[in-house]
């Protein structure tokens, strides 16, 4: 079933815009604002505010009803599905399917010195108090922490015979995580090592789909707890190792 | 910080006696006069509801039907029909409707009867709202109590069943208080809408039905949250006793109800206004719902930095009014508002000054602020900061309810994404800034300090003034919100009727009986609550 | 030359959104929200927030990008045209050129009770500094106040053969606006008398091109000032008068 | 509401005498080393600008070349090759990088010679700055100064024309100060881009000519307004000394300029770090210009409300090494920040106890206050109210200089209309509420004072411990920011050089002979403009 947005009303439609016209304010700005909507496809548009903000910029606050509706149900995506698990649980499964340490290196990769993410996944101290990667008995978590090269990334995840690779990706400006994202992938596919590592991106900017289009296993977003990406990398690797 | 001003008791005292004069002034006036809707009310309270077949309600068509007898009362050529046909109130009314009944002058030997089966009736009837206010103690008591300020906020979309999913959805984001916005210009109605309604410009109709419904909303979603929520309308206009009526067998818990506001914002004719808001609070008295005053108003049209003092002396008048209609400090929600234009340097030190007045005049009383509205601007962005100084002034000066300032206030009535909005701004401001004002004093003799007493100075000679030449001149002079009215104009001045020495309505004597007292007592919220979480 | 909204890059053609669908949160809440931007024709849709404001509904901010874009040359429209003046040139010109006092009848009609707007451009006091009608010297302004049904608006303005009625309208919910705004134009025609009044109307969601399409002489929107309003009266009633 | 805390004094003692200890003891380390970028920027003091074919700097391919000669100081070769080659310092640089002119080991006999060459360019270099310096001050008092508290945006487009385009917008809107953040890892790059640029990744290149470009934007519009805008960028990272002199040299007015930053959040070589934040200092204190130390970025990685001390402890190190660079107090701009969770219960009366307490430890310095960002919400409306009592806490607490803080923090760079909206914010709330901190008095022993003194008591045990134990041993242990750095790790520790006995750098005295002093004066803003209005 469609459904519209909901203003105060049922299908109503009403949605707010807030944007910046190019433009110097004039007695027409107003019109032009609301013209401007009605060529995208709005209608009964109302313009709350037009003003000058500068001598070449008419800032607008607006509001416009739209008949489009969206199907949920037809909303089709790559949700990550994972089953819950709790902290002890998760550890049992890897002494048992596993038969030893699940090892996961991690880091903020290139320019992207942004830790507070990474670090709220795998330090000790973890994030809304659910315990990091670290605490895991069961898991041997590295955080290598802020503008690791890819490069370095591999290397260290070499070294220690990672299971698992987690990267973070705050800053997105310009798509520069895009870049930085697929210059792993293709270092590891060029090093002829992508299926050795589970690999996993997170930020507040990523979500699973976006993550696989990318050709990583799994992605994260916002308010991701640690106990979600242990619960899905010990159901993963395990998968793998059970499927080898 | 109570007290934490040094005002000048001396004009304290000077501005309560005036007040007091001009009530007792004008309740004499009341005491002489009854009003059709005053009439009706007496009706409703005996239980009699619906519409005839053109959806005139059945105590329009008695109260119509007895015009020529309105001086000596309703009751007692109702009930004496009642009597007579051996009929319900309910079945006369309808009879009456029918054309099949007709009320007459009561002869001498049948008065005893009627005047003794009436008032027996009338306990009846206030038993019923006892009943309601009992009911309401329970809940809360079981439920759980909100923690103070109220979040108060309006649903207004003209159909009962979006206001009900929107009034659920706020007390789920937090509101305490649901306040139904009337249809635009149901106060000019001289009767009270039947039934449920879907339809409203600005606002739902107020009928005995969509209370019902809002109220059986409320309560699921308080029980839900663990929370009474209080269920807010209007007894204003020209049907302010009728409302009062329904609100009190509804289970409502809040009521607009001013001495003045019909007169200054409705222009409804004053000799009827007073005579009416009396019932109406007689009612709201017994029914222990929380009447909230409309000095708010008076900052619209006239000027919040130069008339704020205007808004002290009507909350005196309005505070009088109250008391002489049986109301409890608990019970009276005086209003006031923050609505000096933004753009003045230090607004926010002089609506802390007001406020702060205010909550020290009247302690105890569960005072209602009102948000920034006159000047709020079609920039939402910029209209939810002004609102976040408003919620900070009400917790900074601790005021009990607050209607919370919509980012759309110049916009429109608020969809649900205003509403959460907002109390999510008043939620973390009250929070975040809790124990600010115990951790400050004001300055002696500082701006706030000096702003206060020069309020209340002006108030106090106003008043004075007004208790001179009398409250119905100062109405016509314009001395409050700036609107001049004239006594004998305005709407409804018809149905004023001055009252005959056998004037008789149980009613009143009934309603003081008795009296149930003191405000609900809960735990605090979500205390009782069962295992699982509601809400999100 | 078109242009389009003005994120922090020209041409960018950035818009803030925000609305409320009526779905249930869920994991796939925030795609629902983009895929609807999306469909609506934006692109780039980033959804910035997304949370359940109730079991039944789900809140969203958002940005997106659009190509579209608007040429402002091409918005004409109905501007009221009226030469700016003072308050002295306003008197003077009535004095010189209609030789009597311009009588105007003012009131917020039917179920509409707010009066400051009207209060604003007729009353002694004016609004903005700037003096009201009632002030003017050769004018005679007659202020009816709030909720004034349209016959006794006509009645009043007949009986002191006005030249111009004012009428505002500030309540627009479910267009009740509309409704008494033709109502009284239809009074009037219905009279015979639209033609012996310049028919004013003014309130925030009001602007010249509506008024005209209602067939009203002018319209008048937010932060009007009275001076605009005499100076378009003066003129108007004194060209009317000339041409007379 | 100076002095209102009643703070234990004999703390403020101990933490300043642990500080100076802590400056005293590293302050030896800087005068033992100096450091590839500080070579640099005494050949940018010269004059040198412009880069060879593949766009190396001239300055670093000079120092480069002469990288055997640095524990000498680059001055010596370089200006005995000027003087040998009859060249200008920039042909000489241009020379070199051509391959045509090499330095040299200088032989006794030519050392008087080239030193006293390098005494008058020296003296020269300082005097262009003091020129650029003294051209402020004549540009202050002619155009107007801003009134306090300094609104503080930021431009961060990536192309410098867009910039401009946006920092003369948000000074229509009321800006004081425009800071230009630089592109995401500017500060690992160890070099100075060269000219103008219009790609940048969240941030836009720190360049001379971008400098140039801005500062001349800004000059026009501060005409336009009458009102002097403020130029602010970054000497920070491995060039803080060459970009400390590009500021100097293109007027900047405020840099970004910490004696720990660069350790503690760019994994910098700490040992590098420290001897190149003394020479940007030094420069900047000839400049005139204002610094801003980084501590609200501590509150970030660490939880502001266990760890707001750690704040105040680096304030006192950082004052330290300020005033060991010769900055006065009107120079010295401290970090702290606005960075509680929102969430928690008297946020605000905890945010105004940490930010009065720093307002009163360093009162004369131009405190800039970081606005809440770690908590900023997608939800952009809520975000904007946060920032609203941050800007409400910057007012109640005599903050200087209010970095503003973005309704779209959590989203991206700021839009041109959501600077307009944050200044529209800060500015209301700014006039709003001036006067209310002079109107109160906070309670002596309130939960205000306590945790000012508890604050102020933990910062003093800390210093006492990093005293002990020594600043990179601290830094090891994360006592900063809960970040641990490795005393010989992080980047650019290679271009560190232990300094010979023979060491010759005249910059490092002439930067402090004849010292200008004091602040810019102007009249209030728009007070020197003719008669048309400008910007809107
Ligand atoms: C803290 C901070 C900084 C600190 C970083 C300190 C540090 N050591 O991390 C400092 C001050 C150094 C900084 C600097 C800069 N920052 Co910054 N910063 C922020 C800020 C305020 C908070 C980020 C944060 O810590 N969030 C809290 C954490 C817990 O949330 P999170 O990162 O989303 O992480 C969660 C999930 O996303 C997920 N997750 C994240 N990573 C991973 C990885 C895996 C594997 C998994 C499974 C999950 C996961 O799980 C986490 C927990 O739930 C944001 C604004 C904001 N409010 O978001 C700006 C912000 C991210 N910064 C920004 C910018 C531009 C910069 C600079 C580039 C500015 C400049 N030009 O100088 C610099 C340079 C940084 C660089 N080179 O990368 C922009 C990015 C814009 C964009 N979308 O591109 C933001 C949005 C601010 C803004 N509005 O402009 N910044
Ligand atoms: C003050 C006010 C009231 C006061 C009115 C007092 C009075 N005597 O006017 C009171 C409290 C009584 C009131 C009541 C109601 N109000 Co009211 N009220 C407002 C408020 C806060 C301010 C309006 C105002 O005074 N603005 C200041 C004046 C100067 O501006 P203005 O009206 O735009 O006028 C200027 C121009 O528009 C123009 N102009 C206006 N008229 C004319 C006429 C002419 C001829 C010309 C040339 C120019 C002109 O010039 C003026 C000066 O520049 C607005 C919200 C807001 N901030 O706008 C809500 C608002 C208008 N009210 C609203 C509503 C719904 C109501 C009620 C219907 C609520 C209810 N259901 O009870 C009631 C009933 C009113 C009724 N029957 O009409 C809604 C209307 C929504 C909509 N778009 O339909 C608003 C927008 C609030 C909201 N967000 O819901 N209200
Ligand atoms: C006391 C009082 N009654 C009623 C109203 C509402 O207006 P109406 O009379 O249209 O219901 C208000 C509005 O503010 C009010 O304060
Ligand atoms: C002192 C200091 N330098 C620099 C920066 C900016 O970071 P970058 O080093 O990427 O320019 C900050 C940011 O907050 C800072 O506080």
């Amino acid at each position: 079933m469609l459904v519209r947005p909901y203003g105060d009303t049922r299908d109503d439609g009403v949605i707010q815009f807030s944007f910046t016209l190019p433009i110097a304010y004039s007695i027409k700005a107003a019109d032009v604002g609301k013209q401007f909507l009605e060529r995208l496809g709005f209608h009964t548009v109302g313009i709350a505010e037009c003003k000058a903000i500068d001598p070449e910029y008419t800032f607008y606050v607006a509001y416009g009803r739209t008949d489009s509706g969206i199907d949920p149900d037809a909303v089709k995506g790559d949700y990550l599905e994972v089953e819950e698990m709790d902290y002890y649980s998760i550890n049992a499964l890897i002494k048992e399917k596993l038969g030893r340490k699940l090892s996961v290196v991690g880091a903020a990769i290139e320019s992207d010195a942004h830790t507070v993410g990474i670090d709220a996944i795998m330090n000790m101290k973890g994030f809304a108090g659910n315990y990091g990667l670290e605490r895991y008995p069961e898991m041997d978590a590295l955080n290598l922490g802020s503008q690791i090269p890819c490069a370095q990334l591999l290397k260290t995840a070499l070294e220690r015979d990672a299971d698992a690779i987690l990267v973070s990706q705050i800053v997105t400006q310009k798509n520069i995580h895009v870049q930085h994202l697929t210059q792993l992938i293709e270092l590891l596919e060029a090093e002829g090592v992508r299926e050795r590592f589970v690999i996993v991106v997170g930020g507040p900017r990523i979500n699973n789909a976006f993550a696989k289009e990318l050709g990583y296993d799994a992605g994260f977003g916002p308010r991701t707890t640690p106990l979600e990406v242990a619960a899905f990398l010990a159901q993963e690797v395990v998968r793998r190792h059970e499927e080898a | 910080m109570n007290d934490a001003l040094r005002l000048n008791g001396a004009l304290v005292d000077r501005a309560r006696a005036a007040a007091d004069a001009i009530a007792d002034d004008i309740q004499q006036h009341i005491d002489e006069h009854t009003t059709d809707t005053t009439e009706r009310a007496t009706l409703r309270l005996l239980g009699i509801a619906g519409v005839n077949e053109i959806d005139v309600p059945l105590v329009n068509v008695v109260v119509e039907q007895g015009r020529e007898l309105l001086s000596g009362g309703i009751m007692r050529p109702f009930v004496d029909l009642m009597l007579r046909a051996g009929k319900s109130a309910q079945q006369a009314a309808e009879g009456v409707a029918a054309g099949e009944l007709a009320l007459a002058e009561v002869p001498g030997e049948r008065r005893a009867a009627a005047e003794a089966r009436a008032e027996e009736l009338a306990r009846e009837g206030v038993a019923r709202i006892d009943a309601v206010r009992r009911r309401r103690n329970e809940l809360v008591a079981q439920t759980g109590e909100a923690v103070k300020p109220y979040v108060y906020v309006i649903v207004a979309t003209g159909n009962i069943y979006e206001d009900a999913v929107q009034a659920k959805a706020a007390a789920r984001a937090g509101a305490d208080v649901i306040a139904v916005i009337r249809t635009t210009a149901q106060s000019l109605l001289d009767y009270v809408p039947y039934g449920e309604t879907t339809e409203g410009f600005g606002g739902t109709y107020a009928t005995q039905e969509n209370f019902r419904l809002m109220r059986a909303a409320l309560d699921d979603v308080g029980a839900e949250l663990g929370r009474y929520v209080r269920l807010c309308n209007y007894a204003s206009g020209l049907c302010m006793p009728e409302i009062a009526t329904m609100g009190a067998l509804e289970r409502l818990d809040m009521m607009l109800n001013d001495s003045m506001y019909g007169i200054i914002f409705r222009n409804i004719n004053m000799e009827r206004t007073f005579v009416d808001q009396y019932l109406s609070r007689l009612i709201n008295a017994r029914a222990g719902i929380i009447i909230n005053t409309g000095e708010d108003n008076y900052l619209t049209t006239a000027d919040a930095f130069e008339k704020g003092f205007t808004v002290v002396s009507s909350d005196f008048i309005n505070e009088a009014f109250a008391l002489r209609a049986n109301l409890e400090p608990w019970q009276i929600g005086l209003g006031h508002a923050f609505e000096i234009d933004p753009a003045k340097p230090d607004q926010v030190v002089y609506q802390i000054a007001d406020a702060q007045l205010v909550r020290e005049l009247f302690p105890g009383y569960p005072l209602k602020y009102m948000p920034p509205t006159k000047y709020m601007p079609g920039d939402i962005f910029h209209g939810h900061i002004i609102d976040g100084m408003f919620n900070f002034t009400g917790i900074f000066t601790g005021q009990e309810i607050m209607l919370l300032g919509m980012p759309t206030e110049a916009l429109h009535t608020p969809l649900l994404q205003d509403r959460y909005l907002s109390i999510k701004n008043a939620k973390y401001v009250f929070e975040a800034c809790r124990d600010l004002a115990s951790e400050v004093t004001f300055k002696p003799g500082g701006m706030i300090e000096r702003r206060a007493n020069e309020q209340l100075q002006k108030a106090a000679e106003q008043l004075e003034e007004v208790r001179e030449i009398g409250l119905f001149e100062a109405l016509s002079r314009g001395m409050f919100a700036d609107v001049k009215r004239d006594p004998k104009g305005g709407r409804g001045g018809e149905g004023v009727f001055h009252i005959a020495a056998d004037y008789f309505n149980p009613f009143f004597a009934a309603l003081r009986e008795g009296r149930l007292s003191g405000a609900p007592v809960g735990p605090p919220p979500g205390a009782s609550v069962s295992g699982e979480e509601g809400g999100h």
